[in-house]
């Protein structure tokens, strides 16, 4: 695959064109329907969560929020072809992954209503928490690639970033790292076209992103970032790839931000219209949705139920993050050293004493 | 203060066609605080542009521009981004007039919305003042009102040095005042004393301002005489200023919204022990946030100072 | 010195396999310093070795390392190197444990060579102690002998959280000492008093102990007592040995080779207000470099603080 | 020339070979004899500065310096290349370039005997100083360049760095930015195969540093260092590119350091008597001898006379270098500022009483 694709010759990895119809066989992954189905199901779920989300934020219930509208086919590929033991190293888009990692929505919305805790992620195993400073998560990718090929584990790492992110320092440190020390990261570059209304033109004059693996010496691939079979199929592959001590795989998600960068933004400042139908085209759910179709393994009412279910989910979830109380004085400080400095406990002495002063004022 | 900064940018990009204003989404967006919103349109995309997504690239290049002989005047799109262009900051923009011999001074302005208190995620509250004000070869200055914003910007750009300009972003939008439309400037290194007082010295700035002038309101319920200094510039810093205003008053308390330790409260109490020892009759007091990272914004209400906060603390210090 | 943090690294690396020992040249040829030497033959390629020339990777794979389990000790060739890590060493290793709420403890220890002394060239011979001090979420030491050297590594690479360990290279071979060949470890936050004395307390820490035992050579022929305390830990700071020193001296005087402003000596200055402020009886004085870059070779005997500009300044503070 | 030595296609830009005889007539630049004569002579006093350093420095006359040794045909190509206005953007191995740029020699041992005046490059026209802070300067070339660009000037930024620099994330952030802003800039890496210690293979996996040029869709070329011919072509054609708005070209020049890192380094711990002895059959003043001798441009005896005015040069400018003085208090404070902000003026006031109580103490 890596070689019949080889970024050199300008090719898009595409397995499903845009009325869900396969148009590569070759590279079709062998899946069990159920697992597709899933896949759907996962992506509805995600978008749901999404775009709900969305309109609490315009209610005023949750702070900012970084929609994955559009991208939902990466994510959910990810989470698929990612095992247990696997890590994944977010960026801050990569919903679907999260879930399908153990991360629960609840845990996912307490962090952008405001609290760390949000970042403990109890339940989920090997994963980051998300990493606000653009690219810099993707060198932790590799120390723990490193840890792995140290260790001689059957691990792989799932670190992603976004388009703008490559522009940073940390993204060639981190590939060249990977390269030299050939250990089992995969890269996953979702090229969305825009940072925050910097468009991808913008960000470098090189012919896409998948191309810049030349620079490391590292395989590279551009996906189809919307078409989750494509997704599916290149993950496996460089996992596959990872996993036989083969080492880091640059994988480009071509796909597009069809929201806003987060709940603060505008979009319409910054793109057009025609753009965003141009783009609409390749929903990746819309795409998935007319294969299962065509294969009759989905049906449009099977989604009403399912979108009336998640609803109900993702507002539980919701609530359940919503009502999850004051923040304690204790959360502000225990958590930075093993063994708290005795001048920081006697900064928590002191704020507690003018708690108390306060109180008393009342 | 949003109309402030963009008005003085505006005022000089007219006036010099050296001064260059780039940083990420400035261009086109106006910046994600709309800072720089119209100036692309206004003065074309070859004064006023998007970069790509690096800091080290900003910083970088804007040496370089210096060199050549323009006035970058970058944006860093939160303070919590600086760091990966600290290298740059502290290696170069610091000190290539030093290394030339004056041959290549730096005059780069790096404006950064800093501090807390907008409900943002991690790394976006974070107030570095001290990181910056202990590099040799960098000034750096803070205003607490438009009208500051516009004057202290504008003497920025006409510098020849490096200024970090830091926005408290706070109170981007909340302090409604008139400002001159012309072009003033305010020098750097001159604290301004807001409030005349004789009991207690408190020396704030940016955000804090407000903080404390809410609390000199309980004060002066509670009978306490607070004289308030609005610090402006962090370095150079107006030694004298503050001395004076302790040998009146012998109390004085820092107000910052940065970590306690190693920072600009400590530096002040420094000063005041070489210029007013003998005046002193308490503790310099710091009102700081804690030695921990700012919490994110369900917690941020335990780390940031209130003017009820201030209050405790200045009551504490006169009653020492 | 050199030996002792070799044998800090020996021991460690030999009793625990999640060590592991990277940066810049200091696998096969040892280090610049050559700390390193033979530790790459002794425990293979995959636990001691080179990596690309790049600050930020460094750190940031370390992070990642920690992340996984390992306790990676990692290089900086020297102190005015580790700017381009700065990002990761702020926002991630001083932070990840916090974020995770613990789940992800970044056992991480930065070793770099710090100060001047050495003739060497630009940017080689900073002491940026208070930057790192300011931060979050980290530890600072720094030893002045080779026992301290030791025991202090190890409580390093044994710790759980972030430790930028700082190494006096002026004095790397300038001190022979006996140092026990076991393993043996000095906690952190702990000053050591090094010279009891009644009329005037000195802190300092690193190469700067030296020029202080030269001073109070010329102190006691002067017949001034000096109580001498080596900080150790910058931060935490043992604010308690501080106080009570300064409760029976009454003066306090700092020497760091740092920059002077919003460095350690106006911490220190600021706890001694909090902490003995009755007890003061001359203004806390410090005793620094300037507010300039390093100079060159040539001038940096104006920058460095000698034996007889302490002894100089304790004059002064004693006679106040 | 940037086609048919397109970097995918791994080939090596040489004109001449080891014996110094033309392999490549079609790229073979147009020289007077007299350049080609004065290029080997400007190798031959850079070498012999050079080593006469390295000696001063064992006599404990200098502190560390990093020799040029091997390398000398890649600063002599670019010093002839660049013209006045054209800017220098140098590393800190380029001594032949910033000779040829009006920087003297006394400043280079000024700066290197740690004076800071020796980086004030008093005659010298458009030159920063050296850059100890690997790879940050090219990020300055990208600004000088940017300005070029928009004061619409007539001028090239020549920026240099080494195969080791190529790893920081400022390389890749300059030669990023040069791309999206098509400025002229010319990114010289002097591939020498070495860090300090560290092997060009522990840098990077890729095939080689031009094809790096490929993730910023940049001109790249791999041009053997170590042949003065064809760096002069190549950065002719790359500085010709640039004048006429095609923007920046990065140039990996292959070569060697066949001495030390610096003064304080020791090449035998890190690698074999074998490898040195390959490359020294690539010498470039050896090369270019060979070659002026076979057209009979140049004899033995002519350079032993050189070699010993060269010698006395040198001398010279050491010993009055070596005079210069002692170092001034006001010059460490001066420079610092445009107006010294008052503390620190104090800060001078209090070091001068010291100064006078320790003289009046003697
Ligand atoms: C180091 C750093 N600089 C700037 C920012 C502010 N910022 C947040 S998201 C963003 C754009 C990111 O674009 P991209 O990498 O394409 O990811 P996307 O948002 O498209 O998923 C920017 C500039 C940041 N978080 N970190
Ligand atoms: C940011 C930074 N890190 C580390 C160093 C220390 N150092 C000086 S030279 C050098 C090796 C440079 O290798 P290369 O770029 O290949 O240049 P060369 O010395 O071979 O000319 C290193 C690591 C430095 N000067 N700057
Ligand atoms: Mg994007
Ligand atoms: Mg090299």
């Amino acid at each position: 695959m890596f070689k019949e694709f080889d970024p050199l010759k300008k090719k898009t990895f595409r397995l499903i064109d845009n009325s869900g119809k396969v148009i590569n066989t070759k590279w079709f992954p062998d899946l069990p329907n159920e697992k597709i189905i899933s896949a759907y199901k996962d992506m509805l779920f995600a978008r749901t969560a999404d775009m709900q989300t969305v309109s609490y934020q315009r209610q005023g219930r949750i702070f900012t929020y970084p929609p994955n509208y559009g991208q939902e086919a990466i994510a959910i590929a990810a989470g698929q072809v990612m095992r247990k033991e696997d890590w994944m190293v977010p960026a801050f888009r990569e919903l679907g992954a999260l879930l399908a990692k153990g991360v629960s929505l609840k845990e996912v919305f307490l962090y952008f209503m405001g609290y760390e805790d949000g970042s403990a992620y109890k339940d989920a195993h090997h994963v980051l928490p998300m990493s606000v400073p653009i690219a810099s998560q993707l060198l932790h990718g590799v120390g723990i690639g490193y840890e792995i090929k140290y260790r001689k584990k059957d691990e792989v790492v799932f670190a992603f970033v976004g388009d703008g992110g490559t522009s940073e320092g940390d993204f060639h440190e981190a590939v060249n790292f990977a390269g030299v020390w050939n250990v089992p990261v995969i890269f996953i570059v979702q090229n969305n076209q825009y940072g925050i209304s910097t468009p991808f033109r913008m960000q470098t004059a090189s012919d896409g992103i998948a191309i810049k693996s030349v620079a490391y010496g590292v395989r590279g691939i551009q996906v189809d970032g919307n078409d989750y079979f494509a997704m599916y199929a290149a993950l496996t592959e460089a996992a596959k790839q990872a996993r036989e001590g083969n080492g880091p795989t640059l994988i480009e998600a071509v796909t597009y931000r069809k929201g806003a960068h987060t709940t603060s933004d505008d979009p319409t400042k910054y793109r057009t219209k025609e753009e965003e139908m141009e783009w609409d085209k390749t929903d990746p759910l819309t795409r998935l949705k007319k294969y299962l179709k065509s294969k009759k393994l989905f049906t449009d009412k099977e989604e009403d139920k399912l979108a009336e279910q998640y609803k109900k989910e993702v507002e539980r979830q919701f609530v359940e993050a919503e009502n999850y109380g004051p923040y304690p004085v204790e959360d502000v400080f225990q958590y930075h050293y093993e063994d708290m400095p005795g001048d920081l406990a006697a900064q928590k002495n002191d704020y507690e004493r003018f708690l108390k002063w306060k109180e008393a004022r009342k | 203060m949003v109309n402030a900064i963009n008005n003085a940018l505006d005022i000089k990009l007219k006036e010099d066609d050296n001064v260059i204003v780039y940083g990420e989404d400035v261009g086109v967006e106006g910046g994600v605080f709309r800072i720089t919103e119209g100036l692309q349109k206004k003065y074309g995309a070859d004064r006023v542009f998007d970069s790509p997504l690096a800091e080290s690239g900003l910083v970088g290049t804007a040496v370089g521009m210096a060199a050549a002989g323009l006035r970058p005047v970058i944006e860093m799109q939160f303070s919590g981004f600086t760091y990966p262009g600290f290298n740059q900051i502290i290696s170069h923009a610091a000190r290539m007039r030093n290394r030339s011999r004056g041959k290549y001074p730096m005059p780069i302005v790096i404006r950064m919305p800093y501090g807390g208190g907008i409900n943002a995620l991690e790394h976006h509250s974070e107030s570095t003042e001290a990181i910056y004000a202990q590099i040799p070869g960098v000034k750096v200055v803070i205003p607490s009102t438009p009208h500051d914003a516009k004057g202290l910007l504008i003497t920025a750009i006409e510098s020849n040095d490096t200024v970090i300009y830091m926005e408290p972003k706070r109170i981007y939008r909340a302090i409604k005042q008139e400002v001159p439309e012309e072009k003033f400037s305010i020098p750097f290194g001159k604290a301004n004393v807001l409030a005349k007082g004789t009991d207690v010295t408190v020396v704030a700035y940016g955000a804090m301002i407000r903080e404390v002038q809410k609390a000199m309101v309980l004060a002066k319920e509670a009978g306490i005489s607070v004289e308030l200094i609005d610090l402006r510039s962090i370095y150079p810093i107006d030694r004298d200023t503050i001395a004076e205003s302790v040998r009146k008053t012998g109390r004085i308390i820092t107000v910052t919204e940065s970590p306690r330790s190693f920072g600009v409260a400590s530096e002040i109490t420094q000063i005041i022990n070489e210029d007013a020892f003998l005046h002193l009759e308490a503790p310099p007091k710091r009102v700081t946030g804690f030695d921990t990272i700012v919490p994110l914004a369900k917690g941020e209400h335990h780390y940031m100072q209130s003017g009820e906060k201030i209050f405790y603390e200045i009551e504490k210090t006169v009653k020492y």
